[in-house]
């Protein structure tokens, strides 16, 4: 039982200061700052296209992970769970480096340097893993065998995908949006180098902090907080 | 009619080499042991595999290259696979549904299936909450609403008790208007269903026919696998072995089955196993005389 | 097999920038630069300490979790892995609030701010989870019969957790080691507002960027992104 | 001596109801069906549960509250729950390792039980490698080492086929220096092991005492569960029901065992199990006589 010391002390180590966060967040008027306002919207639009362009390749994506075996598969594996691994502000000047560097991609530049769509392009880049991870277990734990008996009754291979396996998964679904989604929106330090604008809000939350000091900076991080929450509790 | 013709498949662990041979519509039980290969041939015949070589033809059509769903096939597979996201109902009907019959034709339908297989009281329940015999017979009706042209049941009993096992034998021999391919690794559903039976080890049908294929064991292989007594080369059933007072064996391990006892007997070297009702206990000297000897071939 | 298509699309976004990346370091002789080689040390020296502190806190706490029933435990489970899904500046703001707000605690601020242990609070922040998860799995996915079978023969519980538990999970821990010490070394936003100084190198990379542009930032990340791979290397 | 006194306990779906039973140096079983909560009986005597009430009393010592390291109990789960990190040898050698014996002690102590069952050749392998009957050697010999005050076994033939079931059986039987406390759901089983039987439902230990046990069941439930035929509130066995010719009943499905079928006849509208060595179909009629009856108390 002296093994619950530890486990009590990792609990009050990540609980004490959210409750505290939580329970002195400032100033909540300012969260309806014009410019809190506008991150917001930024951050959470920025959100859902990059985790709908994620749902729309992860699905096909997962879906041949877990069914097929070809040449390879886990390289292409490992590399689909990189973007985990490498740190965050690399991850921006990754991007930038690529395209910067190839000429004839370099038009795309405009569009993502400063821009609403390099918003979208590192929380896809970040959000992949997660979605293609949940997606690829969700078939995983589908038994063939009832794929097999759909075709045999008469189902063809795309019909048996729409009407047995994919409403399996729904719920593997539902974790991979809101995980690659709350991936997304946490992410600031590649989106400080790919796009301080439009800002979302780690990086408004950031510019106050630098400009204005601790103060300025909560009311909107408990905004923030209050989002991730939500979704924790729907994923959970 | 079913006929496979040199069918030969290699898949994970499993082999199929070589496999020939056909049913008419009857009730056919091809046995052998776990790991032998079986369920590779049911996958092969139901279209789930493509095989490496050979030919499957199914009422005079070669049906080798088609895809599962346009053979027109019922398959069972040994863990049921209900569609979990339906109910009863819904399982029973969706080969129908797929097939855009109309509503009251798949009413009728289901209604009918249900009362031939006695499920009729659990059409309205989730699968999630049926027994494993009931999940049989709903995987049974599922296949068998679309009159297939061959019914493909892979270890229908392997995952209930002995009285399920028992009642479900008593299902599937009801089943009589379609020719049937059963694998198995159970002598007795052999002995009790098989009409035909083949019997499969190692990927090769070593024998095919009539039930004397289970009482005539070609090879030591086959004889072992059948629970055959193996003495001087020559393969006698337990059932032939014929316990009786003298000393030419000493009993080593009786193992007590109710009705009968199973006994172990050390008679020249070897074991012997035998059936007797008679009271003995470890360390008894017997005789012994075989009723019937079969003579293997290598 | 047109769902290929959509594999292919996710795997080039994700690889080509990383391939381009590595392809073209820029200057790699800008590793040996003073102060690229103390972030380095920084970087990996906090993320040692850090992981450490996660591990001997982590087994315990994984334990407890894998083998006892207590109240609020699904709660205690979702605090614990709450670091995964607020935002990386968020939780910058929360750790700060929190020393500066809590009286008895405020001396703490000056060995936090700005300071090496500052780094070390932030990578055990956000690696907990990963740690404590990989931990709990294992022993999840130890037979409890094995344990009662070493007691049943003389063992006492304290002897069987050293003898029979804790080397059957020799992998888990590995890689709960792997993945908090990655997920700390690749925090940024957090490390911006409580630590800047000393740099650790997604700092430095930052910063290098900001003021000299991408190609003073490339070759340190191409660093980062080396001792990433290895990680990962590892871990799979 | 294993005196076990009015222990209950809950745990998870399980319970076990003021369980109260004696036993001295003999193989005793507890019979009962899957999910009765036998395996809660044997872990709360292991000292693995502590029971909610009640006494546990070995060799006159009162074990209750011991923890397992201090009661000297050998104990075999059903998954046999072999360290997967140590070979065969450091499996069985665990025991005396902990207690510190000396090397050479161990070395002897472990090849002497190995020889007893005859896991030699077995020592130097993984434990991953070995298969289902292996493994339960090896976890008996694990437990056998410590000489235990008494031997638990959960269920030791539940995960291995037939023939391995056959000859884990005849290990078990060789041991006769200490009590064994054996519980399992087979009748075969019980039969051929049990000195002492008690058949154990739904929690309770409904009868307790030497083989006559199996052959008069108290209620119906425990003459249900033993396989009985229930005929008008009387308890036959099927082996004493007899088949003759004549019209009393209509053989409604048969299962044939090789040696003997059984058979399923409707009989006063219930259905009555026997056994035969005729020849018979479905739909012939037969006459019926019953060799013995057992009354029924409820």
């Amino acid at each position: 039982m002296a093994m619950f010391v530890f486990l009590i002390a990792l609990f009050l180590f990540i609980f004490l200061p959210i409750i505290y966060m939580l329970s002195t967040p400032g100033d909540l008027s300012l969260l309806l700052d014009r410019e809190v306002v506008d991150a917001f919207k930024t951050t959470l639009s920025a959100g859902v296209v990059a985790t709908l362009i994620a749902l729309i390749f992860g699905i096909p994506t997962g879906y041949i992970l877990a069914r097929h075996d070809f040449k390879f598969k886990s390289f292409i594996e490992a590399i689909l769970d990189l973007p985990m691994a490498i740190p965050h502000s690399v991850i921006g000047i990754i991007i930038l480096s690529f395209i910067y560097g190839i000429d004839v991609i370099k038009f795309i530049g405009k569009y993502v340097v400063d821009n609403f769509w390099g918003i979208v392009v590192v929380y896809l880049f970040v959000g992949i893993p997660f979605m293609v991870n949940s997606i690829r277990d969700g078939f995983l734990s589908v038994d063939e065998e009832i794929e097999y008996v759909s075709r045999t009754l008469g189902a063809s291979k795309i019909r048996t995908f729409f009407e047995i396996s994919l409403p399996l998964i729904k719920n593997n679904i539902i974790s991979g949006i809101i995980l690659s989604f709350a991936r997304g929106i946490s992410e600031v330090g590649a989106i400080l180098i790919i796009a301080y604008y439009p800002k979302t809000v780690p990086v408004l939350i950031y510019e106050r902090f630098t400009s204005f000091g601790l103060n300025a900076s909560k009311p909107i991080s408990v905004g923030m907080i209050l989002i991730s929450l939500m979704l924790f509790a729907v994923l959970r | 009619m079913l006929k496979v013709n040199n069918l030969s498949k290699i898949w994970k662990d499993f082999k199929l080499k070589n496999v020939s041979f056909e049913i008419d519509k009857e009730y056919c039980v091809i046995l052998g042991p776990s790991g032998a290969g079986k369920s590779v041939l049911i996958k092969c015949i139901a279209g789930i595999l493509k095989p490496d070589s050979g030919k499957i033809i199914l009422n005079g059509e070669d049906i080798t290259n088609l895809p599962p769903e346009k053979r027109n096939i019922g398959y069972v597979p040994q863990n049921y696979a209900l569609f979990p996201n339906k109910n009863v109902y819904k399982n029973i009907a969706y080969g129908l549904i797929i097939k855009k019959a109309n509503r009251l034709e798949i009413e009728r339908k289901v209604k009918e299936i249900a009362e031939f297989l006695d499920i009729t009281h659990l059409l309205n329940r989730e699968v999630k909450s049926l027994s494993g015999g009931e999940q049989q017979r709903v995987a049974l009706a599922r296949a068998l609403i679309l009159d297939p042209s061959i019914l493909l049941l892979d270890e229908p009993t392997s995952a209930v008790d002995i009285k399920i096992k028992e009642s479900i034998i008593s299902e599937l021999k009801k089943i009589k208007h379609i020719p049937v391919l059963h694998v198995t690794h159970d002598l007795a559903e052999a002995r009790t269903l098989g009409e035909k039976i083949g019997i499969f080890i190692n990927g090769e049908l070593i024998a095919f026919g009539d039930k004397d294929v289970l009482k005539k064991p070609k090879n030591k292989k086959a004889a072992e696998f059948l629970g055959f007594n193996i003495v001087n080369g020559k393969a006698i059933a337990p059932e032939d072995v014929i316990i009786e007072k003298g000393d030419e064996g000493e009993v080593v391990n009786i193992i007590d089955y109710g009705k009968y006892k199973k006994v172990f007997v050390k008679y020249n070297g070897c074991i012997v196993k035998a059936f007797t009702e008679k009271e003995l206990n470890i360390g008894d000297f017997v005789g012994i005389k075989f009723k019937k000897e079969v003579n293997l071939s290598n």
